[in-house]
This record gives structure tokens, C-alpha cells and sequence, in this order.
């Protein structure tokens, strides 16, 4: 497995020049952390909703490339969505991550799944460049990272729900 | 029969290669069986390209062998009929599952006065972590009795269930060969309000085994008695049990946190695998697996039974009188472990000049001593078979029980 | 170099016979180490001509096994000095020897308000473990301080000591490398009426050990990290405090009856180990130890400082500020475990790119996130040399890790 | 390891006529319990002592051959012997035996220890007929059932020397 299936060049770009770096006032802004206890690695996600809107959306902590970049570009494509366009990204960005992160959590059946079933979740769903994180499936352990913002946005639209 | 037992013999090289003098008529396997060459490559190839620690490891031997100890996981998981693979628990033994459930499901749900139900027919792996429990918290225990046929006494079973947080019941004897029926037993348990727990140490690696259909919450087995190394054993839990159990071992993997102050436990199964796994003997394990569901489970037993059927006959034939051999009666009832008494002769006696013959039986309480008490006996001598062994290896032990006759007598 | 290591590279498998496509660098030893063949050889010898279970086997491989297994025993007690074979419990892997001495001992002797000290620089294995005593007993945890050079600040020791009724230590950090100095903390320790464990995983693969001389009471290793199999590890207490232990887990074999309402537990050592062992395990433990012992304990330590010079020297020429090594500035005061940090670049991003050029180091908290906080870092990279590595494999290293930089900026 | 030198033919006499075999009335005899979990052999020794001498002595209990006839070629050993000769005899025997039990429990200086030295220890002492079950030395899992009714009897006198 090549590194740059890994680090493709928008990851590293993403890495190198985070979109929406820093904190939201709090409240009235969301604050959700969320942590990868495998690597330390803690993301803060800052959230502003207003009706079913995401109208602002900062990232902060500290972590790898992968889970800085996957914060980043998940930061990108959510500003600005309604609540279900980004609970539907989540969706699909997870479908995509899903099938080692089953494999390695032994799920034998969903083992085999060819890569052209990822996105059959969602099928309205444009990942765009998310896609380039793709090949974190095939170096299971990094799936944590790439997910970790994405967990911690669903936590705060469920809080978000439910309060 | 059913499984050529001559190929089988040929993937089990201690059958060739140990050192005594005599062709080895290995009768032991109750007590740990042998192991088929792929069993030991598996582990051997693992050590020689891929070892590294599991978990966590970025780089590429250490991810693979995370995926080779985490694909073992699954097949044991298959084995049994897991619901889910995270309920399956990798232990040292089938010892250290039984422990798991005593210490982390008993702790923290049994106060004293409260009842756990076992048998009369248990292993010591499942009397003394409820033994302890009762030193320790002044839980009462009560057995299920077993009658003269080698049968469970369920007659009265919902009485000894009355007021019992947890039944705990072999689901194979590994001394008579008793076969508890453990659906029945667990039902009984589940309406009275107790979960049910099945040693299935002699179970698995002889029979199909189905944790749903068996219905009950806990069930355990060891991997050396089902062709797999040393050095693991599996306890399989019900999702919800394990995840509202406390932790049982502390240390790395185990935990999602650790503070100064306290610490937060990592997700199943991972919470109650504390410290570095046995990832070679998981490997080995797979392997082990792999060659029972290639020679298919239903084999197996069909196997077993017209191998034990064969020997209650020709043993009953020759040995008439001066032989008893305890537990139910009949091959399809029971498990291929016989255990027997003859002339008087003690077994240590017994077992060492069947040895010289090649012949290995054990001799002893075989664990079980409630039971021995029972049957009221010191000990008794134990022959049990598995798939390397066939009729010729029933007739060798036949054979030299009449010389350990003359040579006593 | 004294040690040979081109001769030593070739008794390691693995690091021929790996799949990947560049020469493997393993560098991360101190998570688990790579087996020799002569250990991969007695396992595979073991259960090919011997294997059967262990103890009351009166048949000649049983008895074969059990002498081969006692004898590992014997091996593991002269290889820590152990005054006595008896007091040297097979477990399955330090963590669980560490849980062990907890319940066993900690239950017996520790009430609500006692007191336990530990270190900032402990493992996950020697944290948790008390932790969970904290919860259910109510005892208190202390630390000792690591300063910034590495070094534990005993400073307040005296203080710390007060009211405590065990010290439980690392004698090899596995994040920092210090060598904190047991034998004197030891001797704070009994002089305030408290008992001393000691964490061996890393410092018994590494350095001579003598738990007399250590002056401790409890002393813990695991065989996977000294080029012995996964799936077992030692716990050595004085024979005095084992004997007034009672039993950890419940079963065949660490019982001398049992009743229907109660047991008498075995003698020392099988009292504490409960259900079938880890029977290969331990004859790799063994021939880990002969593979050592031939080579010669102070060869490797020898080989280790050496090899560490080398690494501290060349790394800083050519990285310079670029690269932070945690822990003390003295080879000859540390392990052969360098954690560090590198421009800024996680260490999962460093491990992955290295892992490219086939070097395999490890990158997290490494089981100890207490100490990551207090060096104020979420994870570092770590790499670890034992006695396959030589100076190339520091210069592959050195070498990628400009390359990781050149991936990055 | 030839049968033959376990079972010598002098203890297969004994196992199949055990000498002393039966029960005295205690008190006034001392009785006392030996017992081998590995096993379940038991062994209850009853022992009249007058003075400083075994006056009487009687074997019950069950158990295999070694363990039998070595209870019954002890009972006629130790009968009619000074205290002072029982325990002489119990250290000869013990040792005799003691080479492998020490190297199953893992004394490994004991290890190498020629047969040579076997009765080193007490070298006044005439075993007799009980060197017959120096053959179990080889048989180590067999050693315990041999010594069984030894450590009981020398329980026994313990007792006896401390009330
Ligand atoms: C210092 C120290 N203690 C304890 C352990 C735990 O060892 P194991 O996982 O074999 O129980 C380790 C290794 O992970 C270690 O480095
Ligand atoms: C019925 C039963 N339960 C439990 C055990 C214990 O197995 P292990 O020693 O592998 O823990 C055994 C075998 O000894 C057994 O036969």
C-alpha cells in the first residue's frame, strides 16, 4: 500500500492550512469535544445552529494529519447546511469509512463489501474532496482519526435535538 | 466411519514423532488434545513473518497481526454462534472466563444470602470462583443432583431455582460424559429470574455448538482441548451482561482513559482483555477452528458416538463384570470420555501399565471432586477419544487392561 | 560492537522471512519483541513429541510435560535470582501478574483510607490494577514525581511514605527509559513498615535481575518482550507473603480439595495458578531464557548502552533542535527506549511514513497517559532496541525521519 | 523405564498381603489422617507408643499398590522401634526419595544428585526391603503416593512428642 493513497495531496493541504481553525463563543455556540483515546488525539468542534441551519462551525484541539484534515474538510462541507444535509454527510462520509472499521470489529458478512457499495448508503450524497480520504480504509487504525470529528459533529446535532 | 481417521492421523504428528517406544494411543484428549500440523504452522508462520504487538501499532506487521488476532476472533465468534463479535472474550482458559463472570458479573450483582445454583457434576473450574464468592460475600450455594444413570436430577429443579441469581452447569461432564440438557435448564433459569452460565470446555470441541440455541447467557470454552494451543480460552457473554459489568482485569488495552485519580474502560471486548493478549494462541486457535469446520462439527460427533458406541460393546464384551464404566449408558447420550474402574486395580495403577503399552488414560478426581465423592470413589481411570483415535485404539486399550489384570493378579 | 549482531539478525526469523518488500527495522521491541528460532523450535518440539497436560499425568508424555514445564520454572527462578522456585507464579502476562498481587494481596491487607504509592512514569498495568481498589475499597493513591530530566524526584519520598502500605514501581520506564532506583526506594519503603513491587517488563529482558538485590517483594515480567511467546509472564513474591495470600482465581489445579461448601487451596506455587497453564508457553519461556543466557545478561545491557551512545550522538547531529528525546540524557543511565517527538509532526504521521522505509516504531501514549500528561504531549514516537539491532538500523532510522519531513513541509 | 522397576516384586507381595492391616481402639492409640489430593489415597495410620517405643501400629485406608505397600512395609519396619529409630527411618526413607520430588518442585541444585548420596544422610539406617521402592524415584507423579503414610506417621510422633 503506497503512502499516497494515504496522504493524498488535498489531505496534506487540508493538514497544512486548516479551514475554519479556532473557537466560537460558547454559549451561545455548541461545544462538543470528542476524543481518540488511542492516540490522544481531541477535537473540539464549535457549532452555531440556527433553526435547521449550521451557520457557523470552528474546529479546535490537536491531532494527526488525518484527523486534522478529515476536521477540516468536514468543517468545509457542513457550514452552511441545513440539518439533515449534514446529518446525511455524516451518513455517507461513515458509510465510506465503514467497511474495515467493521472488518477490524469482526463483522465477517460486511468484510467482502467491494469498494462501489460505500457510498450506496447515500446515494445523494456528494462526498466531493472527502473522497480523497478514502484510502484511510485501507490502514485500519487510522479510521479512528479520520472519524473522530465526524462522531463529535453527531454528537452535538443529537444534543443539538434533543435539548 | 464417517471421518477417515487414518488421514486425520496423518496431521497429527506427535502420533509419529514422540519418543516412547510403542505406537502412542493417545486417550487424553479430555484433559488436552493433540494438534494437527496446520494448528502449529499457523502459529510458527505467524511468529516468522508478522508478529508485533496488537493494537494500535501503525505499521504494517502490527496492523496485520491486529487483523490476524482479530480475525481469530471472528471464527471463534462463528464457532459458537455469537451474536455479535464483540461479546466474545479472549481469557488464559476456560478457568479465567469462569473467574471473568464470578468476579465482574458476581460482584457487583450478588449480595449476601443470595443463591447461585451449580451441579453435582461440575469441573472445579466452575465450583471454586462461586466457592470464593461465598467465602467472600456469603452467597449460598446449591447443586442440581445426579442420579444413578449419570442424569441430572431436574425433578426438582424449580424448587433449588427458587431465590437463585445465577445457574452455572457443565454442558458436557468430563467425567461421565453426561450431556445436561442446558436449553431446558437455562429456560428454567431464565423464568425464575437467573441467568444461566455453560462450561462448554467439553462441549466445543465435539459438538455444534449454538449459544442461542443453548440459550444462555454465559458460555466458555478452552482451546488445548479442542486442537488449539495452550494458553487461550474464550468466555462469550450477552451483549447488554458485559456491557453493564464492571471490568475484571486492569491494565493497558483494557481502558479508554487513566488518570491520576481514576480511569474510564475501553469497549467491548477489549474492556475485560487487560495486558498483551495471547495473539499467537488466538492465531492458533483460528487454525484450530479452521480444521474442525473442515472436517465438519457434525463428523465430529457422529464420530464420536459410533467410536463410543463401539467401545461400550467391545469393552462390556470382554471385560463383562470386572469392568464399570460410569455415566449414561447410551453412545448418543453422552460425550466419548469414559471413565471407568476395574478390579478393584487403582487407577494410578491402572494408567501406569496401560502407559507401557503405549496406552494414556488419566488417573485421578479429574477435577471433579464433589463428584468423586458422589460416585464413592477415590478416583477412576478415564479413557476419551477424539478424531485421531479409532477402533484399533479401543482395542489396545482393551488389550492392555487384561495385562494389567495379570500383572496384578 | 561486543555483541554479534549479524549472527544474532539470523537467528530471528522474521527479520528474513517478513513479507513486506524492504528489510524489516524493528524498532519497537520494548511493545513486544521478535522470538528466535530456538524458541519457535521448543514450542513446536514440545507439542510434537510431548504435549500433554500437565501434573497427576501418570503416563510417560505427561509426566514428560510436566517435568519440562516445572523446569521452565526452575529457569525463570534462577534467571531473577528468585531464592526459592516456589515462589515464581506462571501468569498469563505481567498485567495479570500485577492484578494478581492487587486482589490477592491488596484485598487482604488493605482497608478504606490505606494508602498505596505509585510513580508518574508507571504503565497502564501498574496503574489500573490500584485504581480499581481505589474504587472498591476506598484506598488512596500517591505518586511519585518524575522531574525533568527523566529522574523520579524522591526528594519527598519520606512524606510520601507516610501511612502507605505498598510502593509499586517501575524498575524500566517504557516511555522515558529512566531506571528509577529501586533498591533504595525499596528500602524507604520497608522502613516505613510498607512493602515494594516492582514492574520487571522492561527491565528484565534488558538488565541482569536479582529481585535480593532489588530488595523487593513482588517482581513482575512478561516473556513476549524478552523473545519468549505471548501468552505467559512471571510474578515473583517472597514465599512468606504467598503463603499468607489467599488464592486469586478459582480452579483445577491451585486446589488440594474441594467440597461441596468449601476448598483448601494447593501449596505454593500452584495455589495461584488456576486451570490449565500456559504449558508451550512456558517452554519458550525457557528456551527464551537458555537463548539469553547465552548470550550473556551483561552482553545485552552491554550491546544496549552502546547501541543507545550511538543513537543519542547520530540523531542529534543530524536532526539537532528538530528532535526531542524524552527522558534521561545518559545512555548509561536509561533503556534502549527513545521517545520522541519531531517537528511538530504527529507521531502517527511519523510512524506511518517510516513504516514506508520499513521502519517500525511505535507512535501513542504508549499505556502510561498520566506521564503523557505531565509531559504535556497527547502521544509520542517511540523507538526501542534490543539485541537484533545494530547501527544501520539507527541510521534507517535517522534517515527516514528526514524523509517524513521532506513528506510534510 | 521398564515396569519392572516400579513394581519390584517384594511391594507387589505387599500391595496384595499388606502387613498390619486394621484398626487399633483410640485413644489410648493415636490416630492420624494422611491424605494425597492429587489422587484421593487415604491413609490413616494408628500408633501406640510406650515410652519411648512403637509398640503397635496399624494401617487403614485406601490407595494404589506404591501407596499401599509402602504403608505396609513401613508398619513392619517401624514396629516395635525406639521413637528415636521411627524417625531415623522416616528421614532414610524420605530422602531416598526426596531427589526427584525436589526436582519436581524445582530445586534445581538437588537436580543432578547421584543415587549414590541417597541414603547419605543417615547413614546408620538399614532400609531393607523398602529400597524396593526406590524405583519410584523415576516415576515422579508416583513419589507422593510412596511417602504418603511416611509423612502421616511422622505426624503422628509430632504429635505424640508435643502432647
Ligand atoms: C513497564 C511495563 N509494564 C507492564 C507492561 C504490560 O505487559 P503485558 O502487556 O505483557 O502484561 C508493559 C508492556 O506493555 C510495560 O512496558
Ligand atoms: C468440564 C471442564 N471445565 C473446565 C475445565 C478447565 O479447563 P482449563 O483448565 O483449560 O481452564 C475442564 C478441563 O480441565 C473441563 O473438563
Amino acid at each position: 500500500m503506497a503512502l499516497e493513497d494515504l496522504y493524498r495531496e488535498i489531505i496534506l493541504d487540508h493538514y497544512r492550512s486548516p479551514r475554519n481553525r479556532g473557537e466560537l463563543q460558547s454559549p451561545p455556540a455548541r461545544r462538543v469535544e470528542g476524543y481518540n483515546p488511542l492516540c490522544g488525539d481531541e477535537v473540539v468542534v464549535f457549532l452555531d445552529v440556527d433553526g435547521d441551519k449550521v451557520t457557523d462551525l470552528k474546529i479546535a484541539g490537536q491531532g494527526c494529519s488525518i484527523s486534522q484534515s478529515s476536521a477540516s474538510m468536514m468543517s468545509a462541507a457542513v457550514k452552511g447546511k441545513t440539518l439533515a444535509e449534514a446529518r446525511a454527510l455524516i451518513r455517507a462520509f461513515k458509510g465510506m469509512m465503514s467497511i474495515h472499521e467493521h472488518r477490524l470489529d469482526g463483522d465477517p458478512e460486511n468484510g467482502e463489501a467491494g469498494e462501489g457499495e460505500i457510498a450506496a448508503t447515500e446515494p445523494e450524497v456528494k462526498l466531493g474532496d472527502l473522497e480523497a480520504l478514502q484510502g484511510v480504509v485501507k490502514f485500519p487504525v487510522r479510521i479512528k482519526c479520520a472519524t473522530l470529528s465526524w462522531n463529535t459533529l453527531q454528537q452535538g446535532l443529537d444534543e443539538a435535538a434533543t435539548t | 466411519m464417517a471421518l477417515d481417521t487414518a488421514m486425520v492421523k496423518k496431521d497429527f504428528p506427535i502420533l509419529h514423532q514422540h519418543t516412547g517406544e510403542r505406537p502412542l494411543v493417545f486417550l487424553d484428549s479430555a484433559a488436552s488434545s493433540q494438534k494437527p500440523q496446520s494448528v502449529l504452522d499457523a502459529m510458527q508462520n505467524y511468529y516468522e513473518t508478522t508478529h508485533a504487538n496488537v493494537h494500535r501499532g501503525v505499521y504494517a506487521i502490527a496492523e496485520r497481526a491486529t487483523a490476524m488476532f482479530e480475525e481469530a476472533r471472528n471464527k471463534a465468534a462463528r464457532f459458537i454462534g455469537a451474536p455479535a463479535t464483540r461479546e466474545v472474550l479472549f481469557t488464559k482458559n476456560v478457568t479465567e472466563g469462569i473467574n471473568l463472570v464470578a468476579n465482574a458479573w458476581g460482584r457487583a450483582n450478588l449480595r449476601a444470602g443470595d443463591s447461585v445454583l451449580l451441579t453435582e457434576i461440575e469441573h472445579h473450574a466452575n465450583l471454586v470462583p462461586w466457592l470464593m464468592l461465598k467465602e467472600q460475600l456469603g452467597i449460598e450455594l446449591r447443586y442440581i443432583p445426579v442420579g444413578d444413570d449419570g442424569q441430572l436430577d431436574l425433578s426438582d429443579l424449580d424448587r433449588l431455582l427458587d431465590g437463585v441469581k445465577l445457574v452455572g452447569v457443565t454442558a458436557l461432564s468430563n467425567v461421565l460424559g453426561t450431556i445436561p440438557p442446558v436449553r431446558r435448564i437455562a429456560d428454567a433459569a431464565h423464568a425464575a429470574g437467573a441467568l444461566c452460565l455453560a462450561d462448554g470446555a467439553q462441549y466445543s470441541p465435539h459438538m455444534t455448538t449454538d449459544v442461542v440455541e443453548l440459550g444462555v447467557d454465559f458460555f466458555g470454552f478452552t482451546a488445548h482441548k479442542m486442537l488449539g494451543p495452550t494458553g487461550i480460552g474464550v468466555m462469550w457473554g450477552r451483549e447488554e451482561l458485559l456491557e453493564s459489568m464492571p471490568p475484571f482485569l486492569g491494565g493497558g488495552e483494557m481502558i479508554r482513559d487513566v488518570r491520576p485519580d481514576g480511569f474510564t474502560p475501553n469497549e467491548l471486548p477489549w474492556k475485560f482483555e487487560a495486558g498483551t493478549p495471547p495473539i499467537a494462541e488466538a492465531v492458533g486457535l483460528g487454525a484450530a477452528i479452521d480444521y474442525l469446520e473442515a472436517l465438519g462439527m457434525e463428523q465430529v460427533r457422529r464420530h464420536e458416538v459410533e467410536l463410543t458406541t463401539y467401545a461400550l460393546t467391545t469393552l462390556a464384551e470382554r471385560h463383562g463384570d470386572d469392568l464399570t464404566i460410569y455415566g449414561p449408558a447410551e453412545a448418543s447420550q453422552r460425550g466419548g470420555v469414559l471413565s471407568f474402574a476395574y478390579k478393584g486395580i487403582h487407577p494410578h495403577d491402572i494408567s501406569q501399565v496401560l502407559d507401557q503399552a503405549g496406552v494414556c488414560v488419566r488417573a485421578g478426581h479429574h477435577c471433579a471432586k464433589p463428584l468423586m465423592r458422589r460416585l464413592g470413589v477415590g478416583a477412576t481411570a478415564r479413557a476419551s477419544f477424539y478424531v485421531y483415535n479409532d477402533e484399533a485404539d479401543v482395542d489396545a486399550l482393551s488389550e492392555a487392561l487384561t495385562n494389567t489384570s495379570d500383572f496384578f493378579f
